[in-house]
């Protein structure tokens, strides 16, 4: 069966979603595995459309036309209040994309650079801070496994994985729990609380991952590395059903590809929205 | 009791250095008109609050409006980074203070509550406590652990983009809500645009979409595609082609200031005609 | 995924001893089809979590299944005291803690927030602060002022009565609120009782009139008539002739006994027909 | 002109309503002086039908249809949060109507004797604490003004009025600013904050409401006493057209004759709600 990086990720993050909690899915790769997860092991899961609306729909990776789902599917419409609430009592679910994570766990969105004069500033912690110091499993992921993203130390911590400051003042609530990249599966069971392999996905070598990590990697000790589960044909084809446009496949270029494809997808994916919302008129607007 | 009133009218009440807090997030329901207007006057040094922010950020630092930024996120989602947001904070021309997405609403709650301070586990163990000198650890009178006393953010002006309002101020959010009625109850005062006035008796159809209320509303201004280029649902979606004409032209000051003499310095009020016409941004943006 | 239960099996549930919130405002929306089966069952040493109490509070009282009550107010509104309640507070045969309006919702939202406290200036200058030991004086970390710090209320049980409930624990509340979301969030374990079940299809059109949410949720009991004695907007209003049955029963131990055995012990499944019956209801309470 | 003395005190209630605050209209004296208010000086009040939403509606002194009257009239739905939010912000007005209010406005809606060992236990603070905490007007009415319910001090101060607690906790927020009673009107600028007569209604003599006082009165020193207004052609047109069951004279009524009123009452106010829902059917319910 042929299938592509995202699509063997996107399988290996389902694996970790289960329970009756809120499933964010802002990203296309977190939006997938969430609807992937709830159609085969977890129907329990309360897979939302937005940030912050949308409980019970059927998530369609998009650009720009969540709050639409959410009005075409009838979707339970939360707020803010709703979600981070739900952080709280730890009946939520994220999976984080950060530019950089460390060794322990901890994670960057902020800045490269020191963050009063950064060499690139990038977009501020927003809500990941809250989500570790409070959620029982903290999922990351990864498209793009090298030395600049997966680094010996974040230049800073946006999300607190690891080391002194958790050990005093937020023990295991918001612990980093896994991260899935396009070379492989960890968890953070290594010495310390470092990061470490759990498995590697089809064809990539112990050397590659080491390799593209920056610094040394914890594997498992009796020397056999388990190989990242593919993705079954059922995983493939309601990834491929639910998202025709590829919008996960975004994820995975840089710049202008990346722009080109977009302004493609931006365009066609009213369509397939337009077909959903005359399917239900008639709610108050 | 009625409050309508001009994006001019609005724009001269605010007085320069006042604190502004901006609702909507990243490329949705931001009051971009109100926001345009603002970019395209005089005087600035506006301290701006925003949870999720976005283009409204950026234009009002690309038009140096802007000397304090109190923000959880800026950056324009799929789209890439906030470039003149970007250029900002590694050139250091302005103040940022960072702070994340509940902890600017407690400190907006904290004002609207009439207390100092809300606490927070959130932030502990992040480098958000170290650069971030308004937060302060402190033991909890009742079980002594360590907690973040987030303290109250006390905006002046909340400026939020509503799908419809009434002429006293009541307004209608019918998609997300964000942090707008945070923004509108925190405020000491807040203005209101809207993509439709209605009377009062249409509005009260809505039932709980009625989510801001007259008594914390000073000000309403009515604005058709008043968020463009960011999307306002149920209405129409963001304008990710135009979000790529402005990440171009913020490449260069030259392009910058074109694109601020089109679409906001010279021709605010025409800006509608100057993104297209009404005719084609349904074409292009209604679902 | 399915938690529709029966009344007795929910009742079950819940070991003696557990703390339990229970939602609806004096004569509105009161849980009481659950309450009576709380009621009716052997052991009980409840500890009570009200905001604002009424009968539910009064007839667990009055079947002596409650050690401990948080309130904020117990009474029947128009209609007078809460008999049980009074003579419970008179004779001191039960453990009572005066709280305020907003304190239970801030001791609710403490536990929400996984926070030991909420600060308030509320209860200031009152005999509140001088008769419950759970609130505490503080210097407040930012600017020192002295605050109310109120500790987190942490419910094992919450009963909530709805209008609509999907099977999932969803629920649609068409009135007032109240305090039910958030003892449905602070609680370890919700139970909805719900007017009528219906699909999730159905109750999804009810946009944000959808205020309890599933991941919140427990179990799920259908019960028609579930609030009476109390109201449930828009179905029925509260039922006064039964409150004054009920208040002229409390007067005396034989009274009440019988009132008990009619109502409560021996006939829980057919209490509306005790009542009179459907027809008879919607001839008196339907608006 | 005749008029009642409930009439009178309502009059009297709504000039003191003002600004765009929302005003709660729990009681009937309460809701028909805040409708009366908006209807002549006031038309900026934002008056509701329940102690938590239907503003923006005609409010009709009710015994249980508070919430059916939000729905028939399209009332604004609120929250508690709404509610207390308001509150915290000074955007909020209640006339409050203890069971007992002592000289410096201490208020008592809790206990009679000690809170523990009450002789009558009633009903609990409520909100009171949070109003005498934070607005900047603070409104009292008693309907049967008494040495039993106007007294040198309250039994538990289940909302707080002047005295040292106050001075050294929250200075003016939430102080009491008004009393009206059966007999007359009052502030609270006698000495020491306490009780001051503002004006007394038609034929009530400065012997009869000190008589009636648990304490010294202070009365204005020019030994002239202002006399209430009563109640305009207009007010009482008002008044009646909407309260057309005499809620309002509830309030005055004790134990047997309350009761009886009561269930007439209960029984009509369901016919006129009806003609009113019928009007407004089609709303999603």
């Amino acid at each position: 069966m042929d299938y592509s990086v995202d699509e063997l990720m996107i399988a290996a993050m389902a694996r970790e979603l289960s329970g009756e909690v809120m499933v964010s899915s802002v990203t296309a790769l977190g939006a997938l595995s969430a609807y992937l997860a709830k159609r085969t092991h977890a129907p329990e899961l309360a897979v939302l459309s937005t940030p912050e609306s949308g409980m019970e729909v059927t998530p369609m990776p998009t650009l720009t036309l969540g709050q639409f789902m959410t009005d075409a599917q009838r979707g339970i419409p939360l707020t803010m209040e709703d979600i981070f609430d739900a952080i709280f009592l730890d009946r939520f679910r994220i999976w984080i994309n950060p530019a950089q994570i460390d060794r322990f766990g901890n994670v960057n969105i902020t800045a490269i650079g020191p963050w009063a004069s950064p060499r690139v500033a990038m977009v501020g912690s927003r809500g990941i801070p809250e989500d570790t110091s409070h959620l029982s499993a903290i999922l990351y992921y990864v498209t793009n496994h090298s030395p600049r993203t997966v680094v010996e130390r974040v230049d800073f911590r946006s999300g607190a994985g690891y080391g002194p400051d958790r050990e005093r003042l937020l023990g295991q609530r918001g612990a980093p729990t896994r991260l899935v990249t396009n070379l492989g599966v960890f968890d953070f069971n290594g010495p310390d609380h470092s990061l470490a392999v759990l498995s590697l996905h089809p064809g990539v070598s112990r050397e590659a991952v080491q390799e593209a990590t920056g610094f040394p990697l914890s594997f498992s000790d009796d020397g056999r590395m388990d190989e990242t589960p593919p993705p079954s044909e059922n995983d493939l084809a309601i990834i491929r059903a639910s998202d025709p446009l590829e919008v996960r496949k975004l994820e995975f270029l840089g710049g202008r590809e990346a722009a080109e494809r977009l302004v493609q997808i931006y365009e066609r994916e009213r369509q397939a929205m337009r077909a959903a919302l005359w399917q239900n008129r008639g709610r108050l607007r | 009791m009625n409050k309508l009133l001009r994006h001019t009218e609005v724009v001269e009440a605010i007085p320069a250095g006042s604190t502004i807090a901006i609702g909507g997030s990243s490329l949705s329901r931001k009051p971009m008109s109100l926001v345009r207007a603002l970019a395209a006057r005089g005087a600035g040094d506006f301290r701006l609050i925003v949870d999720v922010g976005g283009p409204e950020v950026d234009l009002l630092l690309g038009t140096r409006k802007v000397s304090r930024v109190v923000y959880a996120f800026v950056g324009f989602e799929i789209m890439g980074l906030a470039p003149n947001f970007r250029r900002a904070r590694e050139q250091q021309t302005t103040e940022f203070e960072e702070w994340t997405e509940f902890t600017v609403m407690a400190g907006l709650d904290a004002t609207v509550k009439n207390v100092p301070f809300l606490p927070t586990h959130a932030g502990l163990g992040t480098d958000v406590l170290t650069v971030n000198p308004s937060f302060r650890l402190f033991q909890d009178p009742i079980e002594g652990e360590t907690l973040v006393a987030v303290p109250a953010l006390k905006p002046d002006f909340a400026l939020i983009h509503v799908n419809l309002a009434d002429p006293f101020g009541n307004g209608v959010i019918l998609g997300d809500g964000h942090v707008d009625v945070l923004c509108a109850k925190a405020a000491r005062h807040t203005i209101l645009s809207a993509e439709r006035i209605v009377s009062p008796e249409e509005l009260q159809r809505y039932g709980r979409d009625v989510q801001i209320h007259r008594i914390h509303v000073d000000a309403v201004v009515e604005a058709a595609w008043g968020a463009h280029f960011t999307g306002c649902a149920p209405y129409y979606r963001a304008d990710l082609a135009h979000v790529q004409a402005y990440l171009a032209a913020a490449r260069t000051p030259e392009t910058w200031d074109a694109y601020c003499a089109r679409y906001v310095t010279d021709v605010p009020a025409d800006y509608i005609q100057a993104v297209g016409g009404p005719e084609e941004l349904v074409g292009r943006l209604e679902v």
